[in-house]
């Protein structure tokens, strides 16, 4: 079907995916081009684990489950805000009642080191009979003795893999990588992958941490990694990627240096900074917004990204800590000391070294609170628990609660768990998310944005298997009208728009409509679209390209003509100057369609039905109003009332079940699947060229019928 | 320091009330907006804690601020109700719930709520003063 | 053919035979002569000669530096070996930046880039002269072909990492030659056309100049913030604090 | 090892070499081979000082230059020190195998009969295969009578020659760009040339060492090129018509008799 390249394989890939078998030790190749249709990142990921993973309702922590790391064709490219990028999935431990088949992303440098050492990616799979770490250099592949590294934490364990370069390779400040000259030299080092501390101890909460503040989440990876008796990856190389039209791909990347804070750092004039989405450079929230604390810092970007989101302060604290990272604790910080104060770069610090899911830690925290306040936990408390919430909102705070989880001591023998799990255990699972103190909205994973008001979020999370965490839509449609709103700012860009630069670039849809939140537009077949649209472009685009969703989609954009951003253009132009070959942004798009069916179909054999795609309880019932723990200040979308649009808040609104239900059923229309089960059709599957997966359901008894 | 004096004047009572530090379960919900991070629920313990919780922000430096922006939000109803079924305070209640019906964008209404309520604050204050030097 | 008569045992060969004699002569002269004259040579060079003394001329221009503005995402490095060699490459790039992810602002990263030295350690510790002064431009850069792969520029550059580096890949010592070799580039390169890595820089944190800067222990050390917008985006990495 | 490169700065020695190795060819006085009761002289002593500095010296060449890395083969040290003793290594070798070739040059040139001796016959491509394929035992059959060198090494002579002089007029190109501005777009040539060369050179000297002293059945004419004699059976046994050539000579000079032998006719 769609050619990612002219030459197979020849540019942007470095043609082959290692395979470690921790069972047996055993270290084989598998050749790129096998799984080429997939693209790269998530999309291959998926084929192989479809391919290699024989049981696939197997737990994630079952030796049967295969994790693959994968890098796409850009990686390690001048690509702008990709090439830094690494794809994590497998069966995840973290979702309830049932560990989807999932996946995560992180930033930083990993991705551009394993394609220098000539891999576009690695598959693991089975369990090592000793605690082991992997280390790649180039082409030399070897599982080390990790007894010593397994307690460590993050930092630690990243220090103890540099300290093991021994002198001997050290020339002149570059390390040569061999006993030949022609080795390869290199004056990087080592990019590590690890757990924290005994991850297998607090699973599902158990991140994959990279560098500072990279992390792999959701899904509990790190949790799955220990299960494995597998530390961390690490990861040198000294090749390079070899590229089909570089003067092509040096011209694009300028091109893009202009859409973004880039081009324009040097002129305030023309500094925009929240219409264009990610555009602000990183800063280490203390200078943001803590002047007293005089912090000063740079922002800092992964590899070959031109956002540059994370920051490093002269404190070292904090360090490339962006997102959840920071902001799981810097309300409580503020609302103990008036101000943020040291205490929030501690508990990101603290939470990066532990190797703790930033996320669910985000909700535990908020949830712990109202329990505490409510008299519920604490000290002789129903829920007794000896940590020092008197000085909650303070480092040491926070230190005492990551620590209790790492050590499943006080409460976090039970949050280590899993906070719906930990709900469980203490009998307030159905009580806390009706009322909504304990916000997971679906699959038991913390509410983000609010299904409620931003449906697009909400119904992505809920038909697929995790939070999406994809901000392209809600920058546009959720922040920009927000902030604006609150201060009386007329928007740059108007809600009708926004309906038309949203229409132009959402091919193949292209309807005006898509971004229509009203009470009526939540429920209508252009949502479906919109969803539809956002699902395939992310699995292609995001996850299998892996362009950061800090970044991409880029669809309004005050640098472009007419605020018009880079999607829609930018993604094909830069993958074909790599690959040399004649993607459009619409095969990208089916590509995408592709792979998220054959994610369904695995979810559909793990035990998928649209019956249990059910929102919790609080979303159907309780209004996003103040006093509600998933209080959002007033939610400004755009809305098409009375034949024309405008920006109105949503706040408050609740989802109708019935109607819930009647989109899903559109959806399933829309993407081809039985309306009935929400299993994909053979119809479908054929159409996509996955015949051999249709059987596969048919076998299991999972198979759509056909409409 | 606006000297506007409110409808109804205090007794040592109601300005006691006014000043103190309700319970967990009695605070108001506040949040914090940032775009990188998605809206922080706050829970403000008592009239001060608001008042210093409220910051008047700069339209332009909000915008600049991107991703990183920060804005401390109160729902002026909300905090009109809570003042008056809280606190009891229902003087106050009323003045801060004709601005809210203003609808005036947030960052407009701020300003004004802030002196509303640091005005209230400094006259229970001053009631309190009052009481004490009696008291002695 | 002359030598028909072989004899065996001991011959004073040619004393007998007319024709070789003069062939004899010819050769030990020609030997003579030779190492004569080659070790003459020598002596006159050694003796009369002076030392050679270098006269390289300036560069046409310098790459300007701003460590404190830089975001590390090493699309510089990136750039450069996708000009020069059509892949991305940070082992062949000429510039380096390294950083440590715990380190502390300033001192988190460093940017290595070739100071085009006005007296060129590389140029001069060169055997073959592969490493040399552009004519026209001055700029220090490798003649490939000339290179005979003993890595004395690598080892003489007095900055670690050598900013002279070895290209494994292709066998030879290259460094920073200010794009005039960026064959992959449709961009004129040198001091007065583009350079991929300043063009590439989404911080504005490299900078060319004509001038010669000032020399420091870390190299050419500019601040590249001051009087920009730098210090309003709240980084505080130059003087004032600024966050609201 | 030092950091100093020779071929920088003692560079003149290596172009002293070649002379060096001409004037001693000069004044050197050859024996010619000849019976010695049951043994027979085969190479005299300037013979062996012109085999060892040559075959030595291509040994040491091959080595330190593939392991400064040749064409595409990677390098077999690491940069800095290892690499420049390498070099060093590379240039001791270079002097002695200029003085060593040159040396053999002139003194070839002095009696241009020894070098017809080295010189392939009409018969050479048909007795080299039968020689191979004696020694390693697929043919079964007896040479016709061979001279003092078999045909076969007269090929392998051919070879040998061809990639020195290579070798050495790249070399010398190579050593010319350490003081003069040889073009690149010479020096483009002429280093992949001297690496083609080497190659090559190594396809002639690891047979030749296999054949010449490996294999069981050469070691007496192994032996013979450091002392210069092989017993008179193995003479007669693989070098008949030598023999012949040599009984003659020396019939010839008891008897005074001026009738010229077969031999160099079919030679020439």
């Amino acid at each position: 079907m769609t050619t990612f390249m002219e030459d197979k394989m020849a540019n942007g890939y470095s043609g082959k995916i290692l395979k470690v078998d921790l069972t047996s030790g055993k270290i084989e190749t598998i050749p790129t081009s096998k799984y080429e249709s997939w693209g790269g990142g998530h999309g291959m990921g998926s084929a192989i684990f479809w391919d290699l993973c024989t049981d696939k309702t197997i737990k994630g922590t079952d030796p049967g489950n295969v994790v693959t790391i994968m890098t796409s064709p850009l990686s390690g490219t001048l690509a702008p805000s990709v090439a830094g990028r690494t794809e994590v999935q497998g069966i995840g431990i973290q979702a309830y009642p049932i560990g989807w088949f999932t996946r995560s992303n992180f930033g930083g440098r990993f991705s551009t080191q394993l394609k220098a050492a000539g891999w576009d990616g690695i598959v693991v799979m089975g369990k090592s009979p000793k605690k082991v770490w992997l280390n790649i250099v180039n082409g030399d592949v070897k599982l080390q003795d990790a007894t010593d590294l397994w307690g460590l934490n993050t930092v630690e364990t990243q220090e103890e893999i540099w300290a093991t370069v021994p002198d001997s390779m050290k020339e002149s400040g570059w390390l040569n990588l061999g006993e030949s000259r022609d080795a390869g030299r290199t004056t990087q080092r080592a990019a590590v992958l690890t757990t924290g501390p005994s991850a297998e101890k607090f699973a599902p909460m158990a991140a994959l941490v990279h560098d500072a503040g990279n992390g792999a989440g959701q899904g509990g990876f790190g949790g799955v990694f220990a299960s494995k008796n597998l530390k961390a990856v690490s990861v040198l190389g000294t090749g390079g990627v070899q590229v089909a039209n570089p003067d092509a791909l040096m011209k694009a990347r300028l091109w893009a240096k202009e859409y973004s804070f880039a081009g324009h750092s040097d002129s305030p004039d023309k500094y925009v900074g929240l219409i264009a989405f990610g555009s602000t450079p990183g800063q280490a929230l203390s200078t943001t917004v803590d002047v007293a604390m005089g912090t000063k810092s740079r922002p800092q970007a992964c590899v070959g990204c031109i956002r540059s989101c994370r920051g490093r302060t002269d404190n070292g604290k904090g360090n490339e800590s962006s997102c959840v990272d920071f902001f799981w604790y810097d309300s409580h910080d503020v609302k103990a000391h008036g101000q943020i104060t040291e205490a929030t770069p501690r508990a990101a610090d603290a939470m990066q070294a532990a190797g703790v899911n930033a996320f669910a830690l985000e909700a535990a925290t908020l949830w712990i609170e109202a329990l505490f306040n409510q008299g519920i936990m604490g000290a002789g408390k129903k829920i007794d628990s000896s940590l020092p919430f008197d000085r909650f909102g303070s480092g040491e705070f926070a230190e005492a609660l990551v620590n209790s989880i790492i050590t499943q001591t006080d409460i976090g023998k039970e949050l280590s768990q899993g906070v719906a799990q930990a709900a469980q255990a203490w009998g307030r699972l159905e009580m806390d998310t009706t009322s909504g103190i304990l916000p997971l909205q679906e699959w038991g994973l913390p509410h983000h944005y609010d299904a409620r008001t931003e449906v697009e979020w909400g119904y992505g999370s809920l038909i697929g298997e995790r939070d999406i965490n994809e901000h392209d839509f809600n920058w546009s449609v959720y922040w920009t009208p927000t902030i604006n709103g609150l201060f009386g700012v007329t928007p740059v860009v108007s809600a009708k728009r926004l309906s038309e630069i949203f229409a132009k670039k959402t091919s193949p849809y292209n309807d005006p409509m898509m971004i229509n939140y009203s009470d009526e537009g939540i429920y209508s077949e252009a949502m479906a679209k919109t969803v539809a649209f956002h699902r395939h472009y992310t699995r292609f685009w995001k996850q299998s390209m892996l362009y950061c969703d800090w970044a991409w989609a880029d669809f309004v954009n005050p640098y472009g003509p007419d605020n018009e951003g880079m999607t829609g253009i930018g993604e094909q132009k830069f993958l074909n100057a790599v690959t040399g070959g004649n993607m459009t942004f619409e095969q990208g798009m089916e590509t995408g369609r592709k792979i998220w069916n054959l994610d369904r179909a695995v979810w559909a054999l793990q035990g998928r039905h649209r019956d249990i795609e059910q929102f919790t309880e609080y979303s159907y019932t309780t209004g996003a109003h103040p006093g509600t723990t998933t209080y959002e200040a007033p939610y400004v979308m755009p809305v098409f009332e009375n034949n024309e649009w405008s920006f109105k808040s949503v706040a408050g609104r609740v989802l109708d079940r019935q109607k819930v239900e009647d989109w899903k059923t559109l959806f399933f229309k829309l993407e081809g699947w039985d309306v009935k089960s929400g299993w994909p059709t053979r119809e479908t599957l054929a159409k996509l060229d996955l015949s051999n997966v249709a059987d596969a359901l048919e076998k299991a008894g999972k198979l759509g019928a056909s409409a | 320091m606006s000297e506007t004096i409110l409808v109804a004047p205090l007794d040592a009572e109601q300005a006691m009330k006014i000043l103190r530090h309700v319970e967990p379960t009695e605070a108001l919900e506040a949040g914090i907006l940032t775009p990188m991070a998605g809206t922080r629920p706050v829970r403000l313990f008592s009239l001060e804690e608001a008042e210093r919780f409220l910051i008047i922000h700069d339209g332009s430096a909000i915008a600049q601020g991107g991703a990183w922006a920060k804005v401390n939000y109160v729902d002026p109803a909300h905090l009109a109700t809570w003042v008056g079924d809280v606190l009891g305070d229902r003087a106050l209640a009323d003045e801060l719930a004709t601005l809210a019906a203003t609808r005036e964008p947030f960052g407009f209404l701020v300003p004004r709520i802030k002196s509303l309520v640091a005005t209230r604050i400094e006259e229970a204050n001053k009631v309190m003063g009052v009481v004490d030097l009696a008291a002695k | 053919m002359t030598d028909k008569k072989i004899t065996g045992g001991v011959t004073p060969s040619g004393s007998d035979e007319p024709g070789t004699f003069s062939r004899r002569q010819f050769v030990t002269g020609l030997g003579g002569v030779g190492f004569g004259a080659i070790l003459g040579g020598m002596l006159v060079k050694s003796i009369i000669l002076p030392d050679q003394v270098f006269a390289i001329p300036a560069s046409g221009g310098y790459l300007l530096v701003d460590t404190k503005k830089c975001a590390g995402c090493s699309s510089c490095m990136l750039a450069c070996s996708l000009t020069h060699h059509g892949e991305t490459n940070l082992s062949l790039s000429r510039i380096q930046i390294t950083q440590d992810s715990f380190g502390k602002f300033p001192d988190d990263i460093t940017i290595s880039q070739c100071r085009q030295c006005p007296y060129p350690s590389c140029v001069a510790a060169c055997p073959t002269g592969a490493m040399h002064a552009d004519a026209k431009t001055g700029v220090r850069t490798v003649d490939e072909a000339k290179c005979i792969g003993c890595e004395r520029c690598v080892n003489a550059c007095p900055f670690t990492p050598s900013r002279a580096l070895w290209n494994f890949e292709e066998k030879h010592a290259e460094k920073c030659d200010l794009c005039l070799g960026a064959k992959y580039w449709d961009e004129v390169g040198g001091p007065d056309g583009k350079r991929a890595c300043e063009e590439v820089c989404s911080m504005h944190a490299i900078k060319f100049t004509k001038e010669l800067p000032n020399q420091s222990a870390t190299g050419y050390e500019t601040d590249l913030r001051t009087g920009t917008a730098w210090n309003d985006y709240g980084f505080n990495g130059a003087v004032k604090a600024n966050g609201r | 090892m030092s950091s100093k490169l020779w071929f920088d700065s003692i560079i003149w020695v290596v172009w002293l070499a070649p002379f060096a190795g001409i004037l001693a060819a000069g004044v050197t006085r050859r024996t010619n081979p000849r019976i010695e009761g049951d043994r027979v002289l085969r190479h005299d002593g300037a013979a062996m000082v012109e085999h060892w500095t040559h075959g030595i010296a291509t040994a040491v060449l091959l080595v330190s230059g593939i392991a400064m890395g040749v064409l595409f083969f990677p390098a077999l040290v690491r940069g800095g020190a290892p690499v420049w003793a390498a070099m060093n290594i590379h240039f001791v070798a270079v002097v002695v195998f200029l003085f060593g070739t040159f040396y053999y040059g002139a003194n070839t040139v002095l009696s241009l009969r020894r070098l017809r001796e080295h010189l392939p016959t009409g018969d050479a491509i048909e007795y080299t295969k039968r020689h191979y394929g004696l020694l390693l035992g697929f043919k079964k059959f007896t040479m016709p009578p061979e001279r003092k060198y078999f045909e076969s090494e007269k090929m392998a002579f051919i070879m040998a020659a061809a990639a020195t002089i290579t070798i050495i007029v790249t070399g010398f190109m190579k050593l010319a760009a350490h003081s003069l501005n040889v073009p690149a777009s010479v020096m483009s040539i002429v280093t992949p040339a001297h690496d083609v060369a080497t190659l090559l050179m190594v396809a002639f000297i690891l047979p030749h060492i296999f054949f010449a002293a490996i294999l069981p059945s050469s070691w007496p004419i192994f032996r013979s090129m450091f002392t210069g004699h092989v017993s008179l059976d193995y003479a007669k046994h693989e070098h008949a018509g030598w023999l012949a050539e040599l009984e003659t000579a020396q019939r010839q000079d008891a008897a005074e008799e001026t009738k010229p032998t077969p031999a160099p006719k079919r030679a020439a």
